[in-house]
C-alpha cells in the first residue's frame, strides 16, 4: 500500500503538484486519470523517486519513502514503466529483462572479472525467469532481436515484463497504452488483470482511455489542475459533475486515442 | 594600481573581447543544434587567414578586411554544416561532436597546407601606446579591438530582440520542441545561426592577429576559455556569453596579478584559471550566470 | 582479419620500399616536418640535401652508389618519432639516421629504434643535457653543444657587454628551462645579477603582466629565451610597446627571421642573440653558405641549417670510411673522420675526402658549424656565436668556444 | 636483410598498435559499454606514464624518482594512482551528460598537463623523465629485447582485452549497457547508475594509465611533448570509432587499421621534395581528419559492430 499525503512539487514559480494525497490499496488495480496538465506523470515520478517532492511525504506500507533515491526503491518492490517506451535499444530483448533479475553477484565488478563462476547459478535463474516472462507475454520469439527495433507495443510489454523480473509489491505503469494498437491493448489489459488476479500484485496505472480505466481499475483517482479531484470506483467517477466537467466542459479530454 | 589598468586589465578585456566573440557562436551553436562545436577556434583561424590573404593582395588594412573574412567564413561555417554536420543532425548529438573533433583537424591542416606554419603578422614593426594623463596606457589597436566588440554586441543585442530571425533563433534555443510546432523554418535558422557564429568568429580571430600574431593553431589555443565562457554566460545566451568571455579574459590576466609583491598564482598557471571556471561552472551552476539552458 | 591487414600492409611497404633503386645507399632523415617545429624545418631539410648532392656530385658513395636521404616525419614528439625511425631502419633499411630535432623526439627514437637495432644517428640540434647520459653503446651523437653549454656561453657573452643585472624569462619547454637555468647559475657565478627569474607559458596572447613585473625590476636588459614563432616575438613587441625594455638578448630559439619581419630591424639594433655556431677559422663557412642562397634563393642564415648540413656530411664519411653500409662498421668509423688527428677535409670537399679515405688515410671532418671533436658521450663542445642585427638579417660578430 | 627489416618494423608497429590498442579497450569501455565522452584521456595516459617513470627510474636528477622499483611495482603504482585520480573527477563529473563531460575531462586533462609542466620537484618539468628501464632488459639486448617487448606489450593488450571481455559478458556489463541506453529505466530497475559510472570511469583510466606507462617503458624517457592530445585522445576516439565502439575486438582491430594507416600515410612524406614535404604532409591529417567524417556518415558501427554476449550457455533446450 503507497500512501501520499500532502504531496506537491514546484518547478520554479509553476506548481505542477498541489497538496495531493490518496492511496493505493494493496493488491488492487488503481487507475490516476485527468485532462492533461493536471500532474499525473509528475505524480508517477515523485513515487518512483525520479522526482523528489517540494513538500509532503510518501509511504509504502508505512515506511516513509520520501527521499529514497530511486533504485533504491525497487529493493522495496516499486517498478515501474514509462509513458514513452524506455526500452535499452541496443541489448536484446532477453537481456532487457535479465539486467532487472537479480544478479547481485555478477553486478559487483571484482566479481565480473575475477570470478564469473559464482554468478553463473544466478545467470541461469535470470535467464530462465526471462524466457518465463517472454512466454507469459508471448514475445519468446523476439528473444534475439534488439530492442529498439521492436514496434511501440512490444515495447510496452518489454516494459512490462521488466517490472515482473522479481517480486514486486506495486507497478506502476505510466499510459501504458499510448501508441499502442487496439488488439495489442487489449492483451495488454489481460495480462495485468491476470498478474492481479493470479500474483495479487498491486498496478497503479495512469491513463486517459476511460473505457480501459473502467475495465481494469477497482478504484480511481481523478487529478485535475495539479491536485486530486475525487476518488472512488469508476461507477462513482463516472456520475461525478465534477470530474465530467473537468474532463468535457474544460474541451481538455482527448479522447482515447491520445 | 595603475599598472594593473596598464598591464592587467587592459590586456585582459582585449582578450576578454576575443573569447567574447568566439563565445557568442559557441554559445548559439550549442544552444540550437545542441552541440558543443570543437571546431570553432579552427574558425577563428581561417578568418584571421583569410584577412591575411586581403591583406596581402589588396593592400588594404587588416580592419578593412575584416568584411572579407566575415563573409569568407561564414561560408565556410555554412558548408561545413552542409557537409558534416547535417548528414549528422538526427542522430545522438555526440556523432556531431565527435565530427566536429574531425573538422577542427580538417580545417586546421588545410590551412596549414595552404598557407604555411610560419607565424604572420599584419602590420609590421610596434607601435608605442596612447598615454592619457600621464599615466593610462591604452594601445590603438586594443581601443579598436573594444570599441569594436562594444558595437557588435549592442548590433546582436537588436539583432535577437527586434528582428524576426533574431527572435526565432532565440525561440530555438529556448525550446526546439515548441518552436518546431510554431512552425520556425529550423533549417533557415541553422542556416543563419552559421552564418552568425562564422563571421563572429572571423572578426575574434582577426582581432588575435592584429593584437599578437597569426598561426595555424590561433583558434585551437582559444577554444577550451571561449567554451568556458558559453557556459559561464548560459548556453543559448549570446549576449551572456560576449559577458563570460569578458570575465574569462579579465580573470586569466589579472589572475597573476601580485598583491604586495608576492605572485599568488604562477603565471605558468595562467590557462588553467578558465579551466578551473569551466569545471567550477558545470558541476555547480551549469545554467551559467545569465540562466541558460541546460541541455 | 588481423592476417588481412598484416598481409595489406606488407604489400604496401614492399611497394613504396622498391620504389628506391637497388643501388642507392640510404640515410634516413628524421625531421619533425609537421608539429611545433614545422616552420623551421624547409631550410634545415635542404641543408641535409645539399650535403646529399655534395656526395653525390663528388663521386657518391663506396663504389660510386647514389645517397639517398628518406625524409621521415617525427612530428617533434615521441610517438610518431618512433614509428618513423622504426620504418626508416626497418623498411627503409637506412645505414644511419640524421635526426630528430627535437630532444623528446631524439630521445625516445634513440631508445625504442636506434639503440636497440644498431644504428647510428646523429643529431643535427637536440640539445638536451639529459642526451649526455644516454645508454647509447656508442651510438647517438649530436653536434650542438648541450643546452648547459650555450647558457654558460651566454652568461659569459651577457656579462662582455657590460650587463650587470639582467631579468630573465624562459618559456617553459624542454628548451627553455635547460638554457634558462644553466644561464642563471653560471650568470651569478661569475658576478652577475638576476632580477627576476620567471618562466612563461607558450603560445598566450598577452605577457604584459609577466613583463610589468619583470621591469619593476630594474634590470638592464631582458633575457628571453623562446621561440620567437611561439612567445618570443610577442614579448619584445609587447616590451617595446610599454617601455619595459629595449635591450633584449636572446638565443637561437629567438634569432629568428620572425622576430625581424614582426618588430622591425631597427629597434632590435641594441639587442644580440647567441646560437650554435661555427669556428671562425673556418674560412669554407660563407663560401658554403653563398652556395647555399644560390641553390634554394636563401635561408643560409637559418637556424641549424650548418648542423643539418654537418651531420649528413659526417654519415656519409663514416659510411665512405667504414667501406661497407655495415651499420656497426659505420658507427666504429664516425669518431675516426670526426675527430682529429688526420687531414682536414671541409664542407663541399667530398671528392677530396673520397680520394683520401681510399689512400688509407686518416681524416678530420671540420663542418659549416664546427670542427665537431665528439667526447666520451658523443657530445661536442661546439661554438657558440654572436649575432646582432643588421640590415634585415642577422650577422654574426664573435665566436665563443 | 629485407624481409628482416619488414619484420623489425612489424615488430615496432605492433608495441605502438599495441600501447594504443589498451587505450581503445580502455576507451570501449568507457564510452562503448558505458557511454561516457572522456576527451581527457591523455591525461590519464600521462598520469600513468610519469607515475611509471619515477617509480622504476634508475636515476633522477632534479625531481623525486630514481626509486628503482621493478617494472611491476611501477605499474601498479601507476593503476592505484590513476585509479584514484580517475576516481576523484569521476565522483565530481560522471553525472554530467555527454558534452559537458568532454568539455570537463578535456579540462581536466590540460590542468594535469600544467601541472606535469610546472611541478618541476616532481616531473622534472618540461625537461622530462629519463632512465626509465624496460622489462627485462637485463637478460635481453638490441634486437631480440624489441621482440620481448612487443610480447610484453601485448601481454597487456590481451589481458585489458579478456578483462574487457568478462566485463562485457558479466551482469556488471550489462548493467553498464542499460545505464548507457537509458539512464532512467535503470535507475528504475534499482541500479545505482551513479556508482555504475565512476566503476566505469575508474576502470578506465586505470587501463589508459597501464598505457602510459607502457610508453614511458618504450622511449625510456618520458616528457610533456609525448602527451600531446592529438596522438593520444583525438587518435584514440578515431580508432575506437572506426573500429566498432562496443566490440572489445573491434577497438584492437581499430588501433591496428588507424595506427597502420597514420603510420603508411607518413611514408609518403619521404617522397616529396622537401618545399612539399612540410606542407603535404598536412595532407595526412586532412586525411585522418575525412576518414572519421566517412566512417562517421557511413559506417558509424565501425569495422566490427557491437554484439550482444552470446548467451549459448545459459539456453537449455
Amino acid at each position: 500500500m503507497i500512501q501520499l499525503e500532502n504531496v506537491s512539487k514546484r518547478f520554479g514559480g509553476l506548481t505542477a503538484v498541489h497538496n495531493c494525497s490518496f492511496s493505493i490499496p494493496t493488491g488492487q488495480i488503481t487507475g490516476v486519470i485527468g485532462p492533461n496538465g493536471a500532474g499525473k506523470t509528475t505524480v508517477f515520478n515523485m513515487i518512483a523517486g525520479l522526482l523528489q517532492p517540494s513538500s509532503g511525504q510518501i509511504f509504502l506500507d508505512g515506511e516513509d519513502i520520501t527521499s529514497l533515491p530511486a533504485h533504491k526503491r525497487q529493493s522495496k518492490g516499486l517498478y515501474r514503466t514509462f509513458q514513452l517506451a524506455h526500452e535499452f535499444s541496443r541489448m536484446t530483448v532477453v537481456e532487457n529483462l535479465m539486467v532487472a533479475a537479480d544478479s547481485s553477484i555478477g553486478e559487483n565488478v571484482f566479481n565480473a572479472i575475477f570470478r564469473p563462476s559464482i554468478f553463473q547459478k544466478q545467470e541461469h535463474a535470470a535467464y530462465d525467469k526471462a524466457m518465463e516472462t517472454l512466454r507469459f507475454l508471448e514475445i519468446e520469439k523476439l528473444q534475439d532481436e534488439l530492442a529498439g527495433n521492436l514496434s511501440g507495443g512490444q515495447k510496452k510489454l518489454l516494459e512490462l515484463g521488466r517490472t515482473l523480473m522479481q517480486t514486486p509489491k506495486v507497478i506502476l505503469l505510466d499510459e501504458i497504452g499510448a501508441g499502442v494498437n487496439r488488439s495489442l491493448l487489449s492483451k495488454i489489459a489481460v495480462k495485468i488483470q491476470q498478474l492481479n488476479d493470479d500474483f495479487g500484485y498491486t498496478f497503479c496505472l495512469i491513463e486517459h482511455d476511460l473505457d480501459y480505466v473502467s475495465r481494469l481499475c477497482d478504484e480511481v483517482v481523478v487529478l485535475a489542475q495539479a491536485t486530486v479531484l475525487t476518488t472512488g470506483t469508476i461507477e462513482k467517477i463516472k456520475r461525478d459533475e465534477r470530474v465530467v466537467e473537468a474532463y468535457f466542459g474544460g474541451g481538455k479530454y482527448e479522447g482515447a486515442h491520445a | 594600481m595603475i599598472d594593473f589598468i596598464n598591464y592587467y586589465l587592459i590586456p585582459g578585456i582585449t582578450l576578454g573581447s576575443i573569447y567574447a566573440l568566439g563565445a557568442v557562436g559557441i554559445s548559439m551553436i550549442f544552444g540550437i543544434l545542441r552541440f558543443a562545436h570543437f571546431a570553432h577556434g579552427d574558425l577563428m583561424t581561417t578568418g584571421a587567414y583569410i584577412a591575411l590573404t586581403a591583406v596581402w593582395t589588396l593592400g588594404v588594412p587588416a580592419l578593412a578586411a575584416i568584411p572579407i573574412a566575415v563573409v569568407g567564413t561564414a561560408l565556410v561555417a555554412v558548408l561545413l554544416d552542409k557537409a558534416f554536420y547535417k548528414p549528422l543532425r538526427d542522430l545522438p548529438s555526440i556523432y556531431t561532436v565527435i565530427a566536429s573533433f574531425g573538422v577542427a583537424l580538417i580545417l586546421r591542416s588545410a590551412i596549414q597546407l595552404l598557407w604555411g606554419t610560419d607565424s604572420q603578422v599584419y602590420v609590421v614593426g610596434f607601435q608605442k601606446p596612447l598615454v592619457f594623463f600621464d599615466s593610462f596606457r591604452i594601445a590603438l589597436r586594443h581601443m579598436q579591438i573594444i570599441a569594436f566588440t562594444v558595437v557588435i554586441a549592442i548590433t546582436l543585442h537588436f539583432f535577437l530582440s527586434y528582428s524576426k530571425t533574431g527572435k526565432s533563433m532565440r525561440a530555438v534555443a529556448d525550446d526546439p520542441e515548441l518552436a518546431r510546432i510554431a512552425g520556425l523554418d529550423t533549417e533557415k535558422i541553422i542556416r543563419w545561426t552559421w552564418l552568425i557564429g562564422g563571421g563572429l568568429a572571423a572578426i575574434g580571430g582577426v582581432f588575435v592577429g592584429l593584437d599578437t600574431d597569426i598561426h595555424t593553431n590561433l583558434g585551437w589555443n582559444l577554444l577550451l576559455p571561449m567554451f568556458a565562457a558559453a557556459l559561464l554566460g548560459g548556453i543559448g545566451r549570446p549576449l551572456g556569453a560576449m559577458l563570460g568571455g569578458l570575465i574569462i579574459g579579465v580573470a586569466e590576466e589579472i589572475c597573476t596579478f601580485p598583491i604586495m609583491e608576492i605572485e599568488i598564482i604562477s603565471p605558468s598557471y595562467k590557462s588553467a584559471i578558465a579551466f578551473i571556471i569551466m569545471l567550477a561552472l558545470l558541476l555547480f551552476r551549469p545554467q551559467g550566470l545569465l540562466k541558460g539552458r541546460v541541455l | 582479419m588481423n592476417k588481412t591487414l598484416l598481409m595489406l600492409t606488407t604489400a604496401a611497404c614492399i611497394t613504396f620500399a622498391g620504389l628506391a633503386g637497388a643501388e642507392d645507399i640510404k640515410v634516413g632523415a628524421l625531421m619533425g616536418v609537421t608539429g611545433p617545429l614545422a616552420n623551421f624545418i624547409p631550410p634545415i631539410l635542404n641543408g641535409a640535401k645539399l650535403a646529399e648532392a655534395d656526395v653525390n656530385k663528388g663521386g657518391g658513395l663506396l663504389d660510386g652508389q647514389t645517397m639517398k636521404l628518406v625524409v621521415a616525419d617525427s612530428q617533434a614528439s615521441a610517438q610518431p618519432s618512433v614509428d618513423a625511425a622504426g620504418k626508416l631502419v626497418n623498411i627503409e633499411n637506412v645505414v644511419a639516421i640524421m635526426g630528430a630535432l627535437s630532444s623528446g623526439a631524439t630521445i625516445a627514437a634513440a631508445n625504442a629504434v636506434a639503440i636497440p637495432n644498431g644504428v647510428l644517428q646523429v643529431s643535427p640540434t637536440a640539445t638536451a643535457p639529459s642526451m649526455t647520459n644516454l645508454e647509447d653503446n656508442d651510438y647517438v651523437y649530436r653536434i650542438v653543444p648541450s643546452d648547459n653549454y650555450q647558457g654558460k656561453v651566454l652568461a659569459r657573452a651577457v656579462l662582455e657587454e657590460g650587463f650587470k643585472k639582467v631579468a630573465i624569462t624562459y618559456v617553459n619547454n624542454d628548451y627553455g628551462v635547460g638554457i634558462g637555468n644553466t644561464f642563471k647559475v653560471e650568470y651569478e657565478k661569475l658576478g652577475g645579477v638576476v632580477t627576476k627569474f620567471s618562466k612563461h607559458e607558450d603560445k598566450k596572447n598577452s605577457y604584459r603582466g609577466e613583463l610589468a613585473t619583470l621591469a619593476s625590476s630594474s634590470a638592464d636588459a631582458l633575457v628571453v629565451i623562446a621561440y620567437a614563432a611561439g612567445s618570443g616575438a610577442k614579448i619584445v613587441k609587447q616590451s617595446l610597446e610599454n617601455g619595459f625594455f629595449e635591450k633584449f638578448i636572446g638565443t637561437d630559439g629567438l634569432r629568428d627571421d620572425i622576430l625581424i619581419q614582426q618588430i622591425g630591424a631597427e629597434a632590435l639594433a641594441s639587442s644580440f642573440f647567441t646560437s650554435p655556431s661555427s669556428p671562425s677559422s673556418n674560412a669554407a663557412t660563407e663560401a658554403f653558405h653563398a652556395r647555399f642562397d644560390e641553390t634554394f634563393g636563401g635561408g643560409s642564415d637559418k637556424p641549424f641549417v650548418d648542423q643539418a648540413y654537418d651531420a649528413t656530411m659526417l654519415i656519409a664519411l663514416a659510411i665512405q670510411q667504414a667501406g661497407s653500409t655495415d651499420r656497426a662498421a659505420v658507427k666504429n668509423a664516425l669518431r675516426s673522420v670526426a675527430n682529429a688527428p688526420g687531414e682536414i677535409v671541409g664542407p663541399g670537399e667530398w671528392a677530396k675526402a673520397r680520394e683520401l679515405i681510399s689512400a688509407g688515410k686518416d681524416i678530420n671532418y671540420e663542418g659549416v658549424s664546427g670542427a665537431h671533436e665528439f667526447d666520451e658521450n658523443g657530445d661536442v663542445a661546439g661554438y657558440i656565436g654572436k649575432y646582432i642585427v643588421e640590415g634585415d638579417s642577422y650577422k654574426q660578430t664573435k665566436i665563443f668556444n | 636483410m629485407e624481409l628482416t627489416g619488414l619484420f623489425f618494423y612489424f615488430v615496432s608497429f605492433l608495441t605502438m598498435a599495441g600501447i594504443y590498442a589498451v587505450i581503445c579497450l580502455a576507451l570501449n569501455i568507457q564510452w562503448g559499454f558505458g557511454g561516457l565522452f572522456n576527451a581527457g584521456i591523455a591525461g590519464f595516459y600521462a598520469i600513468g606514464a610519469y607515475s611509471a617513470a619515477i617509480i622504476t627510474s634508475t636515476a633522477a636528477s632534479n625531481n623525486v624518482g630514481g626509486l628503482q622499483q621493478p617494472i611491476f611495482v611501477g605499474m601498479a603504482v601507476a593503476a592505484v594512482i590513476a585509479g584514484l585520480v580517475g576516481w576523484g573527477i569521476a565522483r565530481l563529473c560522471v553525472s554530467l551528460k555527454s558534452d559537458y563531460l568532454a568539455m570537463a575531462t578535456i579540462g581536466i586533462a590540460e590542468i594535469i598537463r600544467l601541472v606535469i609542466v610546472n611541478e618541476e620537484w616532481l616531473t622534472n618539468g618540461s625537461l622530462g623523465v629519463s632512465n626509465i628501464p624496460r622489462p627485462f632488459e637485463g637478460v635481453f639486448k638490441g634486437q631480440t629485447a624489441e621482440i620481448v617487448f612487443v610480447l610484453f606489450v601485448w601481454i597487456i593488450v590481451l589481458l585489458t582485452y579478456f578483462i574487457s571481455q568478462r566485463l562485457h559478458k558479466s551482469p556488471w556489463g550489462r548493467v553498464l549497457r542499460a545505464i548507457r541506453d537509458n539512464e532512467d529505466a535503470a535507475e528504475s530497475i534499482g541500479k545505482d547508475t551513479h556508482s555504475f559510472r565512476t566503476q566505469t570511469f575508474v576502470i578506465g583510466a586505470i587501463f589508459m594509465a597501464l598505457a602510459g606507462a607502457l610508453s614511458a617503458h618504450y622511449f625510456k624517457y618520458f616528457s610533456p611533448d609525448a602527451t600531446e592530445p592529438i596522438l593520444i585522445t583525438f587518435l584514440a576516439w578515431v580508432m575506437l570509432i572506426a573500429g566498432g565502439s562496443g566490440n572489445n575486438k573491434g577497438a584492437i582491430a581499430g588501433a591496428l587499421v588507424v595506427w597502420a594507416i597514420w603510420s603508411m600515410t607518413e611514408i609518403l612524406t619521404g617522397f616529396l621534395p622537401s618545399e612539399w614535404a612540410t606542407r603535404s604532409s598536412y595532407m595526412r591529417m586532412l586525411l585522418i581528419g575525412l576518414f572519421l567524417q566517412f566512417v562517421l556518415q557511413r559506417y558509424r558501427s565501425g569495422l566490427l559492430p557491437e554484439r550482444a554476449p552470446k548467451l549459448d550457455k545459459l539456453r537449455r533446450s
